[in-house]
This record gives C-alpha cells, structure tokens and sequence, in this order.
C-alpha cells in the first residue's frame, strides 16, 4: 500500500476499523459513535470493541431501534458540530435512514447555501453467506452515489479501512462508509499512526496488460484470487480497486482500460444502476469508440439473496466465474479453461461460520 | 388464571402445542452445531406460551404475522414442521422452496402471512390484512377474519410501530397487536431503549383497549384474545396485548449467553419456575402425556429426517420468482 | 392568562414581533399574484403567536428548527427580513443564496437551524442539537442551550415523531416540543388522521411534561415556555407543548381558501376574535403603536426593494455547495 | 401511438390517468386508492378528481402522514389479495417508503418462495419549476430499478399514462408508477375503453438515421423539441422513450443505435448511477467496441436543485442544450450551431405556474 510507514504491522480489517475510530476520538472530542448494539459485548463484531470503556457513555453508545430519528439527531449534531459516526450492523436497515440521508443530509449544506455543513459518517456492514438471506445481504450504495451531496467509499482491505475511516471523520460532509462482513478477519500491514486515505483516488492493487477489472469492495479479493488462478494461463490482470466510488477516481480506470483495452467492473452489488453501471458508463462517454474498449459487468445475480447454500453460492461473483469471465473475454475464441477444482475451491474458500 | 371453562381437550391440544414447540427447538439447537442449519436462528424457548395461547383462540382462516422470532407462531397457527425443518436445511421442500430460510417461515395454508427479519416490517403489513378483511369479509358469515401481529419489545421503538398503531385504530381494523416484552433488543436492556415502560398508557390513548400480562399465564393470553377476537368478529378495532417474557437462549444462535455479562441467569429463574410447559402438562394425566411426547418425538424425527433427505434446490431456481408471473 | 409580570417594553417587543410577522406575510401574499416570487410559500398568518410567544422566551443562542411553515419563526428569532425576502425572490443575497427558496430559511446567526420541506424530518434534527447542545454546555455559564423546534399537527402522524420524543425523553434533551395544531394537514382535517385527540396525554407517556394551549394565549405559550426553559437549562429533558391555532390562508399560496369546501369560514371566526395582533396592540398606547407600525412599514418597504435590487446568483453559482470544502 | 382504437379523443395526461383508475376500478373491486390527501378537492392535481364520489370513502380515502406504515399496509393489503394503488404527491417522499419498498415489497414473492404476490400500484409525480427546489423535485426512480423484484414505468404520454397504468394495476408485481407534474396538462389520443401498455416495449417516438437519443418521462416532450429544433440543420434524430424502465427493452435502443452509431440519453434525473447509466452500460456491454457507438449521458445538473428560476433552469436538459449536445455529437467538428432564440423560445416554453 502506498504510504506504509514504519510502525505497519498485521492488523485484521475490524481491529483497524476500531484503531481508526479510537484514535480520531482521542484527537478530538467532538467524534462520537452510536447506534444500535454499539456498546454490547459483540461490539459490531468487534468493530467497536472497547470503546465504551475507553470513552465512556456519552460518547459511545446504543439507542432505541429508530433509525429514522437518529439519523436525524446524526444530523442535526453534526450540523451543530459534533462529528458523529452513526453505526448500523446490516446495509439493508440503511433502507430506513433514506428520507433523513437523502432528503436531508445530501442537501443541506447545499440548500442552505453553504450554511451548515454535516461531518456525519454512516457506517454499515454487507452481510454475507450462512443463509443471511433476503434482508440482511444488500449492498445498497449505488442509492447513495445517485445523491449529489454524499460521499461513498468501500475500503476493501485493513489498511483502507483505517485510513478511509479516519478521512471519513474528517470530512466536513457526510459519508457512507460501506464495510463486508467477510472482510472483517482480513489482515494487512497498518500503520500505527493516523493517516488518511482520502477522497478521489483509487488504488492499483495488482498490475497486468490483458485487461482491467474494477472491483469493489469484498470483490477486491475475489478478483484477486481470480487473478491467482489465472496466472496458469499466462493472463494479466489489471485489478483497480476504486476505494472511494463518491468522488470517483475515473482517470486511473480510463487510463487503465484505454491500455488493456477491455474493462470487467466486478461488483458487490446488483449491477442494474449500480456501481459497474456508472463506472461503464463513465469508461465508454469518456473513452469513446475510437478507444475500442470492450466493457463487461458482473454482481450479485438480478433477483434476491437466497439462504441456501447452493442457491447463495451461485448468486455472487466468486473467483471461478470472473476468471471464466476474464477469460472470455480476453480469448473470446479459445476454448473456456479448465481450472483446477482443487485451486477453486482454495481460492474460493471463505471462513465465515454463522449464525452472524 | 385458572382454565375452570376449559375441557381436557384443549389443554392436551395447548400442551401437545407448546410442548411441541419446545422440543422443536430445542433439536434444532442439538442440530445447530453440526452445521446442517446454515442459516441464522432465533429461538423462542421461554417465550412460547405467548403465541400457543393467542393462537388457540384464532381461527383456521385468521392469519398471523411475525418477526424472524416465528417459529412457535408458525408451528402453533399449523404451519407444516416438515417444510420448516426443510427450509432451516435450505431444502427444496422448505415453506419458502429454500429461498427464505429461518427468519422467513411462511404458511399460506395456515394463515401465516410471512416473517420479517427487518424488525417492524411486518407490524403495518398485518394491519393491511386487516384492512384487506374488513373490506372483504362484510357479508362473511362468522364475521371478520382477524390479523394477529407478534413483535418484540424493541419493534415498538420503530416509527412504524406508531403510525400502524394509529391507523389501526382510526380505521377500526381487527387487527391485534401482540408485544412479546422479553426485556431486550438483542443484548440492550429497556433501560437504554424506553423512556418510560409505559407502553400499554399509550396505546390507551390511540383508543385501543390495550393490557398487560406480566406474568406468562397461558390462559390469561388466551382469554384476552379471546375477548379481542369476539369484539373484532363483530366489527371492533385494534386489541393491544403486551406480555411479558424471557428469552432463556442467546439472541440469535443455539446457546445460552449468561456468561456474556450483559444479563444474569437469575433474571431467568422466575421464568423456569412459571414455565408453561411443564404447568400444562401436569394437569394431564401421565398417560396422556406421555402418549403426546411420544408422538411429539416422532413427528421431529420425521421432520428432521425429511429435511435430510430432502433435495436442494436446483441452481436454476435461483432466477425463478424475481417476478410474480 | 393576563400578563401581570410584564413590562411595557416586553409588550412593545412582542407586539412589534407579532404585527411585523403578519405584515410581512401580508405583503408576500400581495407580491405574489405578479410572479416576483416563484417560490411556494406556506404563510402563517393566524398562526403568529405560537412562534412570537415560544422564541420570546429562548435565548439569542437557543436554537430553533421549523418546517416549511417557517416565516414566522425566521423572523421571531431574529433572521434578517432582508435576506428572508430575497431568498423568497431568489436572489443571491437570501438567506440561502437562492438556493433554498421560502420552504428553507435559515439563519445560523440568529439560531435558526433551517427548515425542511419533508414533514417532521426537522424533529430528530432539532434532538441532535440538543445532544450536542448537552454535550458542549456542560461548563457553560447560564446553562444549556435549549433547542425548540416547531411542528404541524401533520407532522405527529410520521413515526419519526414518536421515535425522537421517546429518544428525547431517554437522553434527557433541553428540546421544547411545539406542536401548532391547525386542525389539518394541507386539506385533511384531524377527524381523517387521528384515530384521538390525546396527543398530550400520549407525550406524557414517555415521561415529558405536557401541555395544552387551546386558546392561542401569547402570554400563556410564553409563559409556559419560560417554565421550560428554567428547567432544560439547569438540565432537566425535554417538554411539549400543543397550541390549538388556525390557519387563515390557504395551505399553500397568498389567498383565503374557504370557498373549496373543505372547511367554513366560521371555523376561522372565533380565531380571528381572539387573534393576538390586535390584543397585543390595544395593550399600548395609541402614539406608541403607530410608531411601531410605521417603523415596520418602512422596512418591509426597504426589505422588498432590497430583495428586487439584488442580483440574481450567477450560474457558475449552480455548482457551488455540492460538497463542503 | 401504436394501438389507437376509433375510439380515442384528446385528453390529458391527469385525465388519463384518472380515467384508467376509474375504469379499472370498475372492472375490479380489489382496486382501491389511498394515500395523502387522494380525497381532496386539488384530488392530486387533478388525477383522483371524482374518485371518492364514485367509489365511496372505503376505496378512495387519504391517510395520517405515515408513508412508511401506509406502505406496509398497501403490501398486506395486496398480498391479502387487493390491489391498492398508492399515491404520493411527490416522488421525494418515497424515501420514507424504502423499508417497505425495498425489504419487503420487491422481496415477498422470492424469499417466500412464489407463496405471495404483491400487486401494488405506486403512483409519485416528480415535482419540476416554479422553485419546487430541493425537496420538491427528486426523480429517484433509479433506485428501485436498482433492486430486484420491482417494476418501474415512467409514461410520458397521456395515452401512455392510461395505459401503463392500467398495465401496473394488472400486474401482480409491485409497480414504481412514475409520473411528471409538467406531463399533467399534455393532451394525447387516448381510447376511451380500456388497454394496456405493457411491461417491457419501448416506443419509437420519431425516427431518424443521425443519432438515437433514449428520452425518460418528461425529457420526452424536451427531446421532441430539440429534435424540432434540429430540423432546420438536417439532422435526423431517433427519439426513443423506454416507457418501462424495469422490465427494460434494451432491444429497441440497441438496434437503434447500431444504426445510427450515436446514443444520448436524456434522463430526468441524476446520471449518476442513474437509468441513464444503465442504458449507456447494456449498450455498450452488448453492442461491444466492434459496433463503435458512440454514447453521451445528459441529466439534472449533478447538485441539489435550486429555487431560484435562473439557477434551476440550468439544472434541467432543456431543449436548447439537447439540441447543441445532439448538434455536437453528430457534427463534431462543425461549429456550435445556431438556434434563433424566437425559436428557441417557442420550444423552452413550459406553462407551469405556482405555487403547486
Ligand atoms: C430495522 C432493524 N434494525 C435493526 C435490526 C437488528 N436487530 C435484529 S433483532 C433486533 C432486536 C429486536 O428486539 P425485539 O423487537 O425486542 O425482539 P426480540 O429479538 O427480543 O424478540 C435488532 C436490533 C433489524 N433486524 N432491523
Ligand atoms: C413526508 C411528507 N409527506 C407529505 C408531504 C406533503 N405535505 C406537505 S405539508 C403537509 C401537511 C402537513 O400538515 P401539518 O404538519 O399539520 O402542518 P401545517 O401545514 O398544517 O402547518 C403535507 C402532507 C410532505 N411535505 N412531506
Ligand atoms: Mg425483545
Ligand atoms: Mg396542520
């Protein structure tokens, strides 16, 4: 990652998640984290573990299940100067904070002509395997990217997650802060220091000439894997990992595909209006056919998460389809390739055991 | 409350109920570990004389509404074991064809309209049966058929809760709403969540008669709904029922969590002592009950069996009902 | 209530306060039939006391947040008339730059946080004020700033009322509820929306003190303000009020509307008999209200010259104040 | 229109959509209209008016201001075998209705495995001019194309209006029924029996061999006068309108744009992460580089729409700047064409006028 410092070490993705957050209440009093089960013993998985007792209940705790309304006391403290980070353990409940995000927190410093500003960042977990099912699965952040007025960002990694969290807390607008569930084991180098990662760039995680794939999100390390088990075929993938989707780095994916020319945008999410729409949409106005880009999405299958196990396993993208995909696309009159099952099922393995 | 009106009948069918309820969950909590249920479970044990008794005084054709909290409402409204254990398998032959899983259990058949893990959800949607029934029930002899709506303590701190609540009661629906107050949101105590435990004062003042049972009495819960249901039939409004309870296992999950702090096994005791289960089954005779545990155990052997053997669902199911069609 | 405690400057202030309200919103309805404000505007004509009676008794730092029904409030807590008007006219000198329009006045200066067009979504907004209000002012010398945010009748059907009253009340808020009670919500009358009139009684169920003003009594909304106040400031939770009122015009637009058949104009009749302008005005002598009166002419006059001379935003303005920088 | 019967005469869009609820109403006793203030005298501008008088305060009935339960009650209500249209005067304040919509309604018939349906009607009208600003004005309708499970159709014509409506009320799906405050005036031929314009067909609503621009809702009318606009250059401009925008016709716009090599889309929204980003996203995904399209995205301004009338005019595509866009693409390195401003007058003018 680009800015490791000397104090990096291993860090899983939550205890960073939780450093992040420790640290910016420490710098400054005004940061507060509530929401629901905040200050219980599974602390948001973890995620908030600690915090209660470092900072006690003013500045760390649960409320009533109103999303609605503490969406709007988020709000209102944040345009009164506090910097709160309001916490919800599924995306899906996100569903019930839409009027006050969208009719208010997107607009108000812009409808009030710069007035106020809203320094509120929302964070939530896409939930994944062990049967979460229908309402506790949806990666709902093309919504938010719909808004003017709103930031978004996926980090993918620990190192991301602490450095975005901290840049969320300090941004002046309000942020949502899309976590995975199965990220949350996952280790990188962190430094023990702040640092931010900022809004507008992404990051280049694996470098390669046949193609780009723009993932998001847990799919970072999917295509990652899908990478892996490509390697035997000798095809190299580019794998872009936009970070921030609200402000989007476009150059780095334009500059990218024109080389590859051919773009793969793997999503977290259902593709229709989402992410990998927009992000093609963007790649084939500015790229133009002149640049003969060939552009391609994959996500969640169009219908709604099922619980069984079957059934769930082939509603997303895992390392096995998007590197048949890749394939396709990049020897599109080759016969499809015959991937070892036994690398599959390592690339593919994922340690999450419920029952959350 | 003593059940002087009651026959032996009903208790062996309440007994055969709760009893049964019981013992369901608790195999699926022996099974848990095993990994053959993947999918998120929320059980009741401790709470279940809450839905056998407002259950047993509804008839074949009302219809009930739950959260992810649903299987004893599911099993007491009549909602098939097979097709429940099917779907915790994730199996073809579940209620939902493997596409709901444990917080989703659905009977058409029974009247149970469908479980919601987005806690509320299902509060309004009762309440449009309700209006539904009212709309269309006018000539229908009998009278009304009536919703019953289970939520938990925290459900009423949703907004929804309130709006539902109000509309029920301008529109005189026969809906009866149904708080199974068991103390906690997942791990948060009311202390943290209500500024008053004074939730059935105000449901007094939407104008719906509204009570409370603080102490799990099966027949008192039947009773009250039995009053409510009368005056629903005839064309009477909303009925508020809270009951108090104990949910004696983890939120979600097979186990107990007494060492997890956040609440003591003390605050449980009371509730072992006034169980409902072994109360009803004491007032059958030995023989009887007996007879009924045994077939009880059959019927899960069966069950779970079914579920093994049962297939999964094809890969192709998975794009089948996007769209009704 | 008679206004024993109260000197002649507090009379003239109030009076200049609620007659300077009127007129202005007098003037807006006589501007609007020549399409100079192309804005919708909700006048609160009738209305005025509410906003005059509660703000008179908050503090230049307390806070308020209102609804899209907000001129009144605006101008009660001290936002500038001039840059009120060329909002409405949407010039970049309002109080928006022209980027809000008369349904989002807001002024951080005098404490008004801005108004929401979406029923209700300024209640939790006004709370999270008070959450941090409570959290900054703990060492404040004079106490806690108290947030109050005003409401319509309307606005206590949406859940997130019942949500933040009940938060409000379990975090101890300095938040002052004020529910303007108009009897509808545009057209639609209590009778179609309330299933009963216990709002007060309902609010007193999460433990806040209560109250209802059926008369419209400036003396008393104050008073009872000032009582809430004293005690948020020493920490104590949030209060309500309901003031009984009625609106003269339309819901929205310059021009009576009593001719649409959903409401008589004798329902106005007794509103208008005890309107507070005039009762306020009988309360100074001759000499002195003219004065008053005569100095609000003349800045109505400035203020609406003021709003026709600005300029209107340039268009590079359109994306400005996407993102705050 | 296609399907003109000898039975049709001029009638505007409200009337149309009053019309078609009438009709359907009394073909079918589960049809039933609620939602704020439908019973009132302004009767939704016009589209409820005569309703109530009807059919009596049990089928056409206002409620509290509740979106969020009413919601709920409209999908137990249709599951119990209803089929309720809901009307919201703005489509802003759908955002209280995201729960509901999005957990529940696109979700029953999957995750209870086909056991139910929802056969939910939800009317909302973008609100436009007259400083609706920011709260007033939304066109959030590429969420719920976002997620499965829903439909969405956005007719931009009275004889559409009636159609689709009764085609919504028909189907056992829920139905995002999206209507445009400035379409409400606008005459057509409509037949006075009842039909249906169904899911899933696109309609060519002027042809030309130049460029293909896809039109939503009101852009529809916008386009047609920038096609007019045009004339006098000789360009020749396909207006297509989608009509449905879930189940989409991608069919119709890709064929179009095969032919003319150019696709704009004029959204009546946000682009980002909008209909308009999954149109250009499907077609240049399967079209491919080889058919050497190119696309152009136009939608509201990419900020909180203002009040103030020179402010929210730029927001809008408006005839002019799809006319100059068009002008652009098709002759590149042409100057910027001229429009005579009488003209440009003419073909801007909107009638709408306040406060509502
Ligand atoms: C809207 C929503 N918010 C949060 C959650 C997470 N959650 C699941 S269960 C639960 C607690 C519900 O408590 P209660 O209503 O008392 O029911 P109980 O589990 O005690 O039966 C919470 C907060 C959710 N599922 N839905
Ligand atoms: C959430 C929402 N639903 C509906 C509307 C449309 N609407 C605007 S004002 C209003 C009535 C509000 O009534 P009330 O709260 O009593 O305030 P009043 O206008 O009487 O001051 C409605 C329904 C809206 N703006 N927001
Ligand atoms: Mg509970
Ligand atoms: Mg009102």
């Amino acid at each position: 990652m680009s800015t490791l410092s000397n104090s990096a070490r291993l860090l899983s993705y939550v205890d960073a998640l939780r450093e992040g957050a420790a640290q910016e209440m420490d710098r400054d009093q005004s940061v507060f984290v509530f929401g629901l089960d905040v200050d219980d013993h599974k602390a948001i998985q973890g995620s908030t573990r600690g915090l209660l007792d470092r900072f006690g209940p003013e500045r760390v705790f649960s409320t009533p299940l109103s999303e609605d309304a503490m969406t709007g006391v988020a709000i209102g403290a944040a345009m009164a100067g506090m910097r709160p980070i309001h916490v919800h353990i599924r995306m899906d409940f996100l569903m019930l904070c839409m009027n006050q995000l969208v009719n208010i927190a997107a607009k108000v410093h812009s409808m009030y002509g710069g007035n106020v500003r809203v320094p509120l960042v929302v964070r939530s977990m896409i939930g994944k395997s062990w049967g979460q099912g229908a309402q506790h699965s949806q990666a709902l952040y093309s919504m938010f990217m719909h808004v003017p007025g709103l930031k978004v960002v996926a980090p993918s990694n620990a190192f991301d997650a602490k450095g975005c969290l901290i840049a969320a807390i300090r941004d002046d607008n309000p942020v949502i802060f899309v976590e995975h569930r199965l990220l949350y084991p996952l280790e990188a180098l962190v430094p023990k220091e702040l640092f931010v990662v900022g809004p507008g760039k992404a990051r280049v995680c694996a470098h390669g000439d046949d193609i780009t794939v723009v993932a998001i999100s847990n799919m970072v390390t999917e295509c990652l894997h899908a990478r892996e088990l490509l390697s035997e075929t000798g095809i190299m993938t580019e794998v872009i990992d936009p970070v921030w989707l609200v402000p989007l780095d476009i150059e780095t994916i334009l500059q990218s595909a024109r080389r590859t020319g051919r773009l793969l945008v793997v999503d977290n999410a259902w593709t229709s209006c989402g992410a990998s729409a927009e992000i093609v949409a963007q790649v084939a106005e500015q790229a133009g056919p002149g640049a003969g880009i060939e552009v391609r999405r994959i996500g969640f299958a169009a219908t709604t998460c099922p619980p069984s196990p079957a059934l769930e396993a082939a509603f997303y993208p895992n390392p096995l389809t998007i590197a048949t995909t890749i394939h396709q696309m990049v020897r599109p009159s080759a016969a499809p390739w015959y991937f070892e099952p036994e690398r599959v099922r390592l690339a593919c393995i994922t340690s999450f055991r419920g029952p959350f | 409350m003593t059940p002087d009106s009651l026959a032996t009948d009903d208790v062996e069918h309440l007994y055969w109920s709760i009893r049964r309820i019981r013992r369901v969950e608790e195999e699926i909590a022996r099974l848990y570990p095993t990994d053959v249920i993947r999918s998120p479970v929320h059980l009741s044990i401790g709470q279940e004389a809450i839905s056998v008794g407002v259950i047993d005084a509804l008839a074949d054709d009302d219809v009930i509404a739950c959260s992810y909290r649903s299987h004893a409402a599911y099993l007491a409204k009549g909602g098939s074991l097979k097709a429940m254990m099917a779907e915790m398998y994730g199996k073809d032959t579940g209620c939902c064809r493997g596409k709901g899983g444990s917080m989703h259990l659905i009977s058409t058949d029974a009247g149970v309209l469908g479980s919601s893990a987005v806690v509320g959800t299902h509060i309004p949607m009762a309440a449009g049966y309700a209006l539904a029934f009212k709309l269309q029930d006018k000539e229908r002899v009998g009278g009304v058929r009536v919703a019953a709506v289970f939520f938990g303590d925290g459900a009423t701190e949703e907004g929804v809760f309130s709006e539902t609540i109000n509309f029920a009661a301008l529109h005189v629906l026969p809906v009866l709403f149904v708080c199974e107050n068991n103390g906690y949101a997942i791990h948060t105590p009311l202390a943290k969540r209500w500024a008053t435990g004074e939730l059935v004062e105000r449901v007094k003042t939407y104008g719906i008669p509204a009570h409370h049972v603080a102490d799990g009495d099966i027949f008192r819960i039947r009773a009250l709904t039995a009053e409510a249901v009368a005056s629903m039939r005839r064309g009477g409004g909303p009925f508020f029922i809270e009951c108090l309870t104990y949910r004696w296992r983890e939120h979600v999950g097979p186990a107990e969590d007494f060492a997890a702090g956040y609440r003591g096994r003390e605050e449980m005791l009371p509730w072992v002592l006034s169980d409902q289960v072994p109360r009803l089954g004491a007032m059958l005779d030995a023989g009887t009950r007996e007879r009924i545990d045994r077939e009880i155990e059959r019927e899960i052997t069966e069950a779970v069996h079914f579920a093994e053997e049962s297939p999964f669902p094809e890969i192709k199911e998975l794009l089948t009902h996007v769209h009704a069609i």
